[in-house]
């Protein structure tokens, strides 16, 4: 913890201040004004020039009647539930990678784990978006060649779907029921490198003796994860569940470039980030956007609040 | 700190252990379809459109490997590329050395204010990026700062201080105090101490958060795309994404496009793995 | 230690990179800057990412820096989908280039607000055209279609002048064609298109080849299929359309709904939807569901012997296919057709096609002069020469000479009237979206002509006359927004009576409005005569 | 390019922090861009060039020198007060009594302030507050002379009347009432527009018997002031050709067929008139 100070040597150490000033100066200009002034703008019909008319409320009673914004949350929370299913791969291989015994797979694989981070997220995207194409797709062709269609094909006979038609390519981003599950399964197997490294980094910490305490009780590997390794990890888990959390609400590059704008066919695919960005760049209501902002600041802040409340855990 | 110390600590926990077999097995299958794009973009750069329709899952034969598609995305992708690595690295840079400042003056002392700074530069951390969007965009039109470079490496500085600096300050603080002691008695400044206790003491987390902040702004695409005009100007992202607008599209050049896009990152990883890999595993990101 | 070396050598690398991408960058700018006189640089912006356009734009820009060295022309090409929310971003950040094309995400307030009418020049010739027969001829004379294309009729203004016509063909490999009809003569009615895709399906039949008869996606297969439909809705239009108007507009096309003049079961329609379904079945299964360039790869890729899409895809397809391509007018039914011949007057007059891909002159530009010289300059007869040449799109200019790759494009006159749209058309925004949720089951193989029918019947009328109201208000506001206009121009025109450009506009300008009033009339009445019928 | 190059990126630099300190503080009506300060002339030309919200600024901005000035910004305010975003009832109510205050005024604003409550009372109050809508445009009407504003009044009467939601007995009475207005009308574009309406009216109505006929005479009174807004013209003229063809005055239509042909070279409908005349001709 820092060290606490008197105010005689806090005066006298005033030189510290400037260490601070740059930080508080470009934070202030480029996150804490376009804030402030989000919030100022969220009462004009503004459409980003020099005209704007004072409304009031009025954004902020739109917002809550617009459907799409309200269809977006229920868009995001399918997401965020998924996305924390995805947690699992990431942190399976970590405890994987750790009980390995010899070091140097341990390090291969963390070098393996990185490698497919650092090819730019783009590409990795454009990579999937091509993947989802209907008719030279990888998807489409796995599933052909694994006679997974047939399966799927019979599925939606007994569901009736009617998304799912024999001798007709799959359009993962054209047919509306598909797009969310497209979203899901996007970036399958979902390991996430840092995720991995920093897991590791807490599983590190176990001592032998634990271990050799779980093996005299003949525990399964099973219990040794949920007694031994989970609760070790569960302070990063945690953590990356919040960053994960804050990134889907807040995110919205993936649907953007995978859907467009509008969200893909039906808006099936529309998350709250995509519906203001419309709003502002297509509709020029840019007013009416940073309405929207401030419900989504709102919504985090909410979250992110509760999470800090009741998610705790002791380390 | 390093896993200097498991080894000795592991083997005698697996020496009881079963054989790693099955363990490999689960997880080479999972870097395996991890790996597959990668695997895709490589073997497709190299065909052209009718090539990748005959075969769309392996590698042709060398002899019809169509280096042509390298020339091409050379020529596309290289000067976004310099764009890239100019916004990046000035980025980088800028942002660490701001954050370790900041994060000293936060960690050093308990100063005045200190509390309420710190809160809200956490606070930060919870801001819908895109609800600023709009205003962000009057900012910079008001600076005059659209469609310049410098747009965006003000934007990758600002963006990265919040995490840097959060992560810096756990670790400085966990240096131990005597150390100071001992350089202010030596009359050392602060900058002093930062350079002779701070950096040296610090060094693999920074390496860590310097690539964390080059990837990030790296892999950024939306402030480009809203930001700059000039095809002069644009970064990856934004090059990326106007080759997916084509509408008939060449995939064999726009994997290799890819390809060459990705190239930059992986030969500087291959040198730097290391660092970073040991970063992340100590810890450095704490809950 | 051997790691801190590879550190060291990752760090060096990344600092030269560094280095040189930043020299690469200021050397750039160095060469824009210190080139002795003012360099003036004109940046130009489309979406047209097909082949040709840009290298045309290329050589048009050159053709036009030979005559003023002191300007450098930057095109910037904007791919389809971002387009929009790049253009809003672009005016309001002021950072807009000085020439836009208008069209895609343009709006009357955009334009209004953001761009330089050119109505005062379109009476002047064109000063590029010097030293051609159009010298002395008034710049709007200059256009095959009038200008027509570069007036914006809600704001009485001239925007830009459209250097392009676009028209609909259908595509055809001749190889394949020849192949499996033995000659490389095109269909030229709907009977003969059929007879074509029965043989390519035999053809596929025997010789186990993935071909199928027309490349579709929910782009190139509706484009075809809402033509076809249109051919048999001819004579119902004719029998509810008031004389003069001869082409049935969304009032007279709902009017007519309402008073159960026709609906999706008449004869005619019906028709229409059974054509629809009947050519949907030779395009690839699913195709509903696949992008444009889905279609065009599958062409070019030998895998479609057909292909229905724009003169704007010409020269891309063209590139792409290493075979022959044939392209034709759309073949529509024949009178004498058992099937589809009762209700069609014949194919679609192409007459009135106005010219298209215009850029408008930016308010905020810092060279508008330049930028409008620059505009007349693409807007010349020498300049559309090589547009047309080099791109292979329809000149627009009259007396530019048409090569023989684009004649087959060129609009021809001989041809009827489109009959009524099942989707009414003109910002029917809600019976639209009704057609087209339900289209699927017009052309999957579960579904079925009555599959669709039975699906739209019942949420046709609502969907109409909710349509109906938002047609009321936006007419009206249409109609407000008249008003002030007609007070500031009639006070004008007061003013400087002498102002003959003014007063022609003032003129028209009534006419105009009157007939914008009218339309509002007629669809409030339509509204209130759904609430409370008449004896 | 120059102003993006890093080579003179440092100046670029200090400026930016030196604003960046300074947006700090001031409010965010950063974009907000000084010009020199516009007269009336501008503001119409605004007006007419449908750049709204500018208009309104620069009327209620300016301080007017004279009288007449006063006047005449006034009624630019007023006018554009119509049409400024947002739409609200207040910007309406300020509107309407700054023209109630011109009504009674001679000459041209005075009419305009008349014909323009008129529109209010008829496209603007919700509800419509037809009959004072109707009162206003008689009287415009009676008073505004041949003022082609206030002869605009007739054409809108005639929409007003004819396309209301009565039983087809009432709307004949009420064209029947309309027919005798023609007299009255003084201005070509007044008549014009007055014509056209009717025409277009009767053409909308064919149940009422006799409107065929009404039509006809209508549109060739508008023809022969002269259209020339060719949209209007060319639907016209074909308009007037089958029309007389169903009247039996071949000869008519085949003028008019001619004359459209000849006109309207490249328009959808020139195959169709072409085959209709031949059609015309043989008989």
């Amino acid at each position: 913890m820092s060290t606490p100070i008197s105010s005689r040597k806090a005066l006298h150490e005033w030189k510290l201040y400037l260490f601070i000033v740059p930080a508080i100066i470009l934070v202030g200009v480029f996150c804490y004004f376009p804030a402030a002034s989000a919030i100022y703008h969220s009462f004009f019909r503004w459409s980003g020039g020099t005209t704007k008319e004072f409304i009031g409320l009025q954004n902020f009673r739109d917002a809550l009647g617009d459907r799409i914004f309200w269809y977006s949350f229920w868009v995001i929370a399918i997401l965020v539930v998924s996305n924390v299913i995805k947690l699992v791969p990431s942190i399976l291989m970590a405890v994987l990678i750790h009980r390995l015994k010899s070091d140097r797979w341990q390090y291969l694989y963390r070098v393996g784990v990185v490698l497919p981070m650092i090819v730019p997220g783009l590409v990795t995207l454009f990579i999937w978006k091509f993947f989802f194409d209907p008719t030279q797709g990888a998807l489409n062709g796995f599933l052909d060649a694994t006679g997974l269609k047939a399966m799927l094909v019979w599925l939606d006979g007994m569901m009736g779907w009617d998304v799912f038609h024999e001798g007709i390519p799959i359009a993962w981003l054209g047919e509306p029921d598909l797009i969310i599950p497209s979203l899901i399964i996007w970036g399958f197997p979902w390991i996430g490198a840092v995720g991995v490294l920093i897991y590791l980094a807490g599983l590190q910490s176990i001592g032998t003796e634990v271990y050799e305490a779980a093996e005299l009780d003949g525990a399964s590997s099973w219990q040794k994860f949920r007694f031994v390794e989970f609760p070790l990890i569960m302070t990063q888990v945690r953590l990356s569940l919040v960053m994960l959390i804050i990134a889907t609400l807040q995110g919205f590059g993936l649907q953007f470039l995978l859907l467009g704008q509008d969200g893909g066919p039906g808006g099936r695919g529309m998350v709250p980030g995509l519906w203001m960005f419309n709003r502002a760049f297509l509709a020029g209501e840019f007013g009416y956007a940073c309405a929207l902002g401030i419900f989504l600041f709102v919504f985090i802040l909410g979250l992110t609040w509760i999470n800090n409340r009741y998610v705790r855990v002791e380390k | 700190m390093s896993e200097s110390s498991s080894p000795a600590k592991l083997d005698a926990v697996t020496a009881k252990r079963p054989s790693d077999l099955g363990k490999h097995l689960v997880l080479l299958l999972l870097l395996g379809i991890s790996l597959f794009p990668f695997y895709m973009m490589i073997q497709i750069s190299l065909k052209d459109n009718s090539l990748f329709f005959a075969n769309p899952w392996l590698p042709n034969a060398p002899d019809t490997w169509k280096w042509g598609n390298y020339l091409y995305a050379m020529r596309l992708i290289l000067p976004y590329v310099a764009n890239t690595v100019v916004v990046s690295v000035t980025a980088t840079a800028g942002c660490l050395a701001i954050s370790i400042f900041g994060a000293y003056f936060f960690a050093r002392y308990k100063m005045p204010f200190g509390g309420f700074l710190w809160a809200a530069f956490l606070l930060l951390m919870l801001m819908p990026g895109v609800a600023n969007i709009v205003p962000l965009f009057a900012v910079l039109k008001g600076l005059g700062l659209l469609n310049t470079l410098w747009a965006l490496i003000l934007l990758g500085v600002s963006g990265g201080i919040v995490f840097t600096m959060y992560v810096l300050r756990n670790f400085i603080e966990d240096i131990p105090k005597d150390l100071f002691e001992a350089a202010e008695i030596d009359g050392a400044s602060h900058f002093h101490q930062i350079r002779n206790v701070v950096i040296p003491m610090s060094g693999s987390i920074i390496g860590t958060l310097a690539i964390l902040t080059f990837l990030n702004t790296w892999n950024d695409f939306l402030m480009p795309l809203i930001v700059l005009r000039d095809p002069q100007l644009f970064t990856i992202g934004v090059g990326l994404i106007y080759l997916d607008g084509e509408y008939v599209k060449p995939w064999g050049q726009i994997m290799a496009a890819f390809f060459v896009a990705s190239l930059p990152l992986i030969i500087i990883f291959m040198f730097m793995m290391k660092l970073f890999i040991r970063g992340l595993s100590a810890g450095a990101v704490k809950g | 230690m051997r790691e801190k070396i590879f550190n060291g050598i990752g760090i060096g690398l990344l600092a030269l990179c560094f280095v040189v991408a930043l020299t690469r960058i200021v050397l750039m700018n160095k060469g824009r800057t210190d080139d002795g006189r003012k360099q003036i640089t004109l940046r130009l912006a489309h979406w047209q990412l097909e082949n040709g356009p840009r290298e045309a734009f290329e050589e048009m820009a050159k053709a036009y820096m030979k005559l003023n060295p002191h300007i450098r022309i930057e095109q910037i090409a904007i791919p389809e989908r971002i387009y929009p929310n790049w253009l809003i971003t672009q005016l309001v950040g002021e950072t807009a280039p000085d020439l836009i094309e208008i069209g895609i995400g343009m709006t009357d307030e955009l334009l209004a607000r953001y761009f330089v009418p050119i109505t005062p020049l379109v009476n002047q010739p064109n000063p590029h055209n010097r030293g051609t027969p159009l010298e002395k001829t008034p710049l709007r004379e200059t256009f095959f279609d009038g200008m027509e294309g570069g007036y914006n009729q809600n704001l009485f203004e001239y925007y830009t002048a459209p250097i392009s016509g676009v028209t609909i063909r259908m595509y055809y490999n001749l190889e394949l064609l020849e192949a499996i009809t033995g000659s490389r003569t095109l269909p030229r009615t709907y009977e003969e298109l059929v007879s074509l895709c029965e043989k390519t399906r035999a053809y596929a039949e025997e010789n186990q080849a993935p071909i199928v008869p027309i490349a579709g996606s929910r782009y190139n297969g509706p484009m075809l299929m809402n033509l076809l439909f249109s051919s048999q809705t001819q004579k119902l239009s004719e029998r509810i359309v008031p004389p003069g108007l001869l082409e049935a507009d969304p009032i007279t096309a709902a009017g007519a709904y309402l008073r159960d003049q026709w609906d999706v079961e008449t004869p005619e329609v019906r028709s229409g939807l059974e054509l629809m379904r009947d050519v949907g079945q030779y395009m690839q299964p699913g195709f509903i569901q696949l992008m444009r360039d889905d279609a065009t790869l599958l062409f070019v890729q030998k895998r479609a012997v057909m292909i229905c899409s724009g003169s704007w895809d010409a020269t891309s397809i063209r590139l792409q296919s290493g075979f022959d391509l044939g392209v034709g007018r759309i073949p529509f039914p024949s009178r004498d057709n058992p099937k589809y011949g009762k209700y069609t007057e014949g194919g679609l007059s192409e007459a009135g096609t106005n010219a298209g891909l215009g850029f408008g002159l930016t308010r905020n530009g810092p060279h508008q002069k330049e930028a409008l010289d620059f505009l007349l300059f693409l807007a010349s007869q020498r300049a559309n020469q090589i547009w047309t040449d080099v791109s292979g799109w329809i000149p627009s200019v009259i007396g530019t000479r048409a090569g023989k790759e684009v004649e087959p494009f060129l609009p021809q006159a001989e041809g009827y009237l489109r009959g009524l749209q099942i989707t009414i058309g003109g910002g029917f925004a809600d019976t639209t979206r009704v057609f087209n949720t339900n289209f699927h089951l017009l052309v999957s193989p579960l579904g079925g002509v009555d599959a669709f029918t039975n699906a739209i019947r019942g949420q046709y009328p609502e969907t109409l006359v909710s349509d109906l109201h938002r047609y009321v208000r936006t007419q009206r506001t249409l109609v407000q927004r008249g008003d002030t206009q007609l007070g500031a121009l009639s006070w004008m025109a007061s003013r400087q009576g002498e102002n003959r450009i003014l007063q022609q506009r003032f003129d028209t300008f009534l006419q105009a409005d009157s007939f914008n009033q009218q339309q509002f009339y007629r669809a409030r009445l339509l509204v209130e005569q759904e609430k409370s019928p008449q004896p | 390019m120059i102003d993006f190059s890093l080579s003179n990126g440092r100046k670029r630099f200090c400026r930016s922090i030196v604003a960046l300190c300074v947006i700090g503080v001031i409010s965010p009506a950063l974009a907000a861009r000084e010009k020199p300060t516009p007269g009336l002339d501008d503001a119409w030309r605004d007006a007419a060039g449908f750049l709204i919200d500018e208009a309104n600024r620069i009327f209620a901005e300016t301080k007017a020198s004279s009288e007449d000035q006063e006047i005449e910004r006034t009624l630019g305010e007023a006018l554009t007060l119509l049409n400024i975003q947002p739409r609200t009832a207040s910007n309406l109510e300020r509107a309407e009594g700054m023209l109630k205050k011109m009504a009674a005024k001679e000459g041209r604003a005075g009419v305009f302030a008349r014909y323009f409550l008129a529109r209010i009372y008829e496209m603007y109050s919700e509800p419509p507050r037809t009959d004072e809508a109707r009162a206003m445009y008689q009287e415009l009407l009676r008073s505004g002379g041949d003022d082609p504003m206030a002869e605009r009044a007739a054409s809108a009467l005639v929409l007003m009347e004819i396309y209301e939601n009565v039983s087809p007995g009432e709307r004949a009475r009420r064209f029947e009432a309309l027919e005798t207005m023609a007299g009255t009308l003084k201005s070509p574009s007044g008549l014009r527009a007055y014509h056209l309406n009717m025409g277009n009216g009767y053409l909308y109505f064919p149940k009422m018997e006799g409107s065929a006929r009404k039509a006809f005479d209508h549109l060739m009174a508008a023809d022969r002031i002269g259209i020339t807004r060719w949209q209007v013209e060319s639907m016209t003229w074909i308009a007037i050709g089958q029309l007389a063809e169903r009247l039996g005055e071949k000869e008519l239509a085949i003028t008019y067929y001619q004359r459209f042909l000849d006109r309207y070279q490249r328009d959808n409908r020139h195959y169709s008139i072409s085959k209709a005349l031949e059609a015309l001709r043989e008989q």
